[in-house]
């Protein structure tokens, strides 16, 4: 069991409470953590293959976790103005109620 | 300039803070009780007290016990009984004196009616406030011994009002005594007509018109 | 000279020497911990007293002078006093929140300190590469701890006092960190060491080059001093427990010990941020003028520190509290792009390092003094000088 | 395998299943920021210490707070009612199948028997280089997409002009 499979094995695990949370959950606020669960987890990727990688002076892996990190955080901002805008139209934060679209 | 405001303010509280170092006494306000002490006004009262002339208490208490503080004090805290045997007062005429003097001054709200209606000058305002007690039964009702106090201590703690009190007393003194003494010239010129062994009983205690006594300013 | 300026460094090693050398990193971190978790609390009981003697000179008071010599022994009559009162939790409380929150606002403070550089080598923590990053990602870490003690009390007023808390700690939070960017900026590596090392150049007349003495030096000081006393809730931005208005502000729902602590947390957020603007602006451990280094390097740290204290305690003593829109509007209209416009001015500042002192001064502090006036108009104009009709 | 990392590895998925177990809401999202601190505490652990103080600034300073205002500002601290979800098993179904597939993968890759290599020395001069010469392009494209972000999100958020005030749920 290297340290690179542990990270491995770890993100996989993370990334499966996110995915879960996802799928199952009703409340938006639990899907947003679930979304940012997945993401810390695709990131922890990253650093994990740039540790162990082949020639970590590149730099590469790090630089795309910290482009992510910034990416996360624009996109929790914007998704939770969505949730509070959903909220106000239809008075519960369920996401099963925003279903107008239904044919 | 927006800062300006901030920087003045700040001088302000600057020269406060410097000046209650260099010169403490105009800048510090504070009177650090119980070391120094705030001098009360003349006529500050806290509760009544029993005043009586000379040096004991039971013979030169003014008291005549003749309990109309206590009819009229409002929350009613005053408790007097009158004691059976009279004693001389000040101009010798025998009175009544009160045997128990009670004041609860946990009750006592120091309206200082009981002064203004005393027609004796018998009870007048203190000025000690630290009377604190942890018994809260008997410790605040005083009874006649611990409310006697000297007529110095009342002029001490009420100068101008005591020193009327005193020149009002004094001409009723001599009142008294002039008319004591007309009383006993009158007795004697009418016995001397009669016989002269008869002026002899009446002289030694002329029996002496009871003084109008001056009902006190109101 | 020497003996006495390195006497903690060498104390320390020869505690350490007394171990085993397996053990010793763990005693020589332990005895930096102990050192730092001793020093801090201290400084703050002495502070509670210096705050309340100070204010109350401020105000033709004396201050407490009755327990122990001149009422300094005041710390431990109110230090047994919150010992002693009851803790009581509210019925509807998230106990296991309510009793965390106060954890999570003392022990970033004491971590941040960790990192600041109190004498010649004489620093906890040596981050070569990411010294100032740890210590604000350790104080933001504060936030989550207010929010706790806010929402965990179950009680409105102390969860609105949480979000104005908040509010106000991120929108300071901004001007804090970008006016130490221009330091870093300049001094060209994130570790605190190394900003106190290049302050130490000399430049005219033994002078010391502090940050301070740079027209953006001064501006960027001003500007975080400003938004240390926000991020500390201290003086003219101590909304959040604003008395009059919201009872006690986030804390409301503490009584006894756990009030204490964040009292505590409080005035140990006020030193890291006190701290960090010294190791920024006033030159760390280094004395103005080189030939006053015979005074031992960390003696010079809390003295500086003092000063700010001091300094804060002056400000409550004079301003009023600031209401929460004016708070808001100072913070994102006048104070951040004040901090950016410095950011840029330090920029020049570095660029025109071969022209003549007196242009180089002229172009930056004329281009600061304009930004300010600039600003501070629409400023004014929002919150126009109230007239009274009889104070003057 | 340090004892060390284990530790945080056990910290940071327990909380991350709390996270998204549990069922109120600050609870969950405290636990968040714990799973996140963690996971910054990892990334220092990998010697990518940067990036790990940057994940805790960005994260726990900033992010955290957001998602509890917007617990707040949802009322999402009423205990919720009815059940968690409505299909549990087919949203759970694919999460394990994935998980498997991905931990398989995992388990079977040749690099991962690659020995390790000694720890990079990375400095931040170095990672500001970087940011300056290779990545100048997406980093200002970070720059318009976060203000665009904190725009775009400031305008949802914010009620209309005229709308009807939010009246209280029936």
């Amino acid at each position: 069991m290297s340290p690179l499979s542990a990270c491995l094995v770890l993100s996989c695990l993370l990334f499966a409470c996110g995915l879960g949370a996802v799928l199952i959950r009703r409340n938006a606020i639990v899907v947003l953590i679930g979304i940012e669960l997945m993401l810390n987890a695709a990131n922890l990727n990253f650093v994990a293959f740039w540790r162990y990688g082949p020639n970590p002076e590149a730099l590469t892996g790090l630089m795309f976790a910290l482009f992510a990190l910034a990416i996360a955080a624009a996109e929790a901002a914007v998704g939770l103005a969505l949730i509070i805008a959903v909220y106000r139209r239809h008075r519960s934060s369920d996401v099963d109620a925003a279903d107008e679209l239904r044919g | 300039m927006t800062g300006s405001g901030i920087l003045q303010g700040l001088a302000e509280t600057a020269k406060n803070f410097v000046g209650s170092f260099t010169h403490p006494a105009e800048n510090l306000a504070t009177i650090e009780y119980p070391e120094q002490r705030q001098k009360l006004a003349e006529n500050t009262r806290q509760f009544p007290f029993l005043v009586f002339d000379g040096t004991d208490p039971e013979a030169g208490l003014r008291c005549v016990a003749c309990q109309i503080c206590e009819k009229e004090c409002p929350p009613q805290c005053i408790y007097i009984i009158k004691s059976k045997a009279k004693k001389p007062d000040f101009v010798g005429k025998p009175q009544f004196f009160p045997a128990v003097f009670d004041i609860d001054l946990s009750v006592c709200m120091s309206c200082q009616i009981c002064v203004e209606v005393c027609p004796f000058d018998a009870i007048k305002m203190d000025q000690d406030f630290e009377l604190a007690t942890s018994d809260r039964f008997q410790g605040l009702l005083f009874h006649k011994d611990r409310l006697a106090k000297p007529n110095s201590h009342f002029q001490k703690i009420h100068p101008t009002e005591a020193g009327e009190t005193d020149t009002r007393r004094a001409a009723d003194l001599e009142k008294a005594q002039a008319a004591a003494a007309k009383a006993a010239a009158a007795a004697a010129a009418s016995a001397k007509p009669v016989a002269t062994p008869a002026n002899s009983p009446e002289a030694k205690n002329p029996p002496p018109a009871s003084p109008a006594a001056g009902t006190p300013p109101m | 000279m020497n003996t006495l300026d390195q006497l903690p460094e060498t104390l320390k090693d020869h505690v350490v020497g007394v171990f085993p050398a397996g053990l010793q990193p763990w005693i020589s971190a332990l005895l930096a911990i102990g050192a730092l978790c001793a020093i801090f609390p201290a400084l703050f009981a002495l502070t509670t007293v210096l705050e309340r003697k100070i204010l109350g000179r401020i105000q033709n008071r004396p201050g407490p002078n009755r327990v122990g010599p001149a009422g300094f022994l005041q710390f431990a009559a109110d230090g047994i006093k919150s010992l002693t009162k009851e803790d009581i939790v509210p019925r509807n409380a998230d106990r296991l929140l309510h009793f965390l929150a106060p954890l999570v606002v003392v022990i970033p403070p004491l971590l941040a300190f960790s990192v600041l550089p109190i004498g010649r080598n004489l620093v906890a923590l040596d981050l070569p590469e990411t010294g100032l990053l740890f210590f604000f990602a350790v104080g933001a870490s504060v936030e989550v701890g207010v929010f706790m003690a806010g929402w965990s009390g179950g009680n409105k007023y102390s969860l609105l006092g949480a979000m104005r808390a908040l509010a106000q700690l991120i929108s300071y939070e901004l001007p804090l960190i970008l006016s130490a960017l221009t330091v870093v900026m300049l001094t060209g590596s994130l570790s605190l060491v190394a900003m106190v090392e290049k302050q130490s150049a000399v430049q005219v007349a033994g002078l010391h080059a502090w940050n301070l003495f740079t027209p953006w030096g001064v501006v960027g000081f001003l500007i975080f001093l400003t938004a240390a006393a926000a991020e500390a809730n201290r003086s003219p931005f101590d909304l959040p427990e604003a008395e009059s208005e919201i009872i006690a502000g986030y804390f409301t729902e503490y009584s006894g010990f756990k009030f204490a602590l964040f009292f505590l947390g409080e005035y140990l957020g006020l030193f890291a941020v006190c701290g960090l603007g010294i190791t920024l602006f006033l030159g760390g451990w280094l004395p103005p003028f080189t030939w006053l280094n015979w005074i031992p390097s960390w003696l010079w740290f809390f003295g500086k520190l003092g000063a700010l204290i001091f300094f804060f305690i002056w400000l409550r003593g004079t301003l009023p509290r600031l209401r929460m829109d004016q708070l808001m509007q100072f913070a994102w209209t006048f104070l951040l792009p004040l901090t950016l416009i410095n950011a840029f001015v330090a920029g020049l500042w570095h660029f025109t390092a071969d022209w003549n002192v007196l242009f180089r001064w002229a172009l930056s502090a004329g281009l600061l003094a304009a930004a300010y006036v600039a600003l501070s108009r629409p400023f004014a104009r929002a919150f126009p000088r109230r007239t009274y009709r009889f104070a003057p | 395998m340090s004892v060390l990392f284990v530790l945080l590895a056990g910290l940071t998925l327990g909380a991350a299943w709390a996270a998204v177990t549990l069922r109120n809401l600050v609870h969950a999202a405290l636990c968040l920021i714990g799973s996140l601190a963690g996971l910054g505490l990892i990334y220092i652990q990998l010697d990518a210490e940067f990036l790990g103080l940057a994940q805790i600034l960005v994260y726990v300073g900033a992010v955290a707070i957001l998602i509890v205002f917007a617990v707040m500002l949802v009322r999402g601290t009423e205990p919720l009612v009815g059940r968690l979800s409505t299909s549990p098993w087919l949203g759970g179904a694919i999460t394990v199948l994935l998980a498997a597939l991905l931990l398989w993968a995992v388990s079977k890759s040749p690099r991962l028997r690659a020995p390790t290599p000694p720890a990079p020395t990375v400095t931040v001069k170095a990672i500001g280089q970087q940011l300056t010469r290779d990545y100048v392009v997406p980093l200002q494209g970070i720059g318009l997409l976060l203000t665009a972000a904190t725009l775009g999100a400031a305008l949802i958020a914010l009620p209309r002009r005229g709308s009807n005030p939010p009246s209280t749920p029936p």
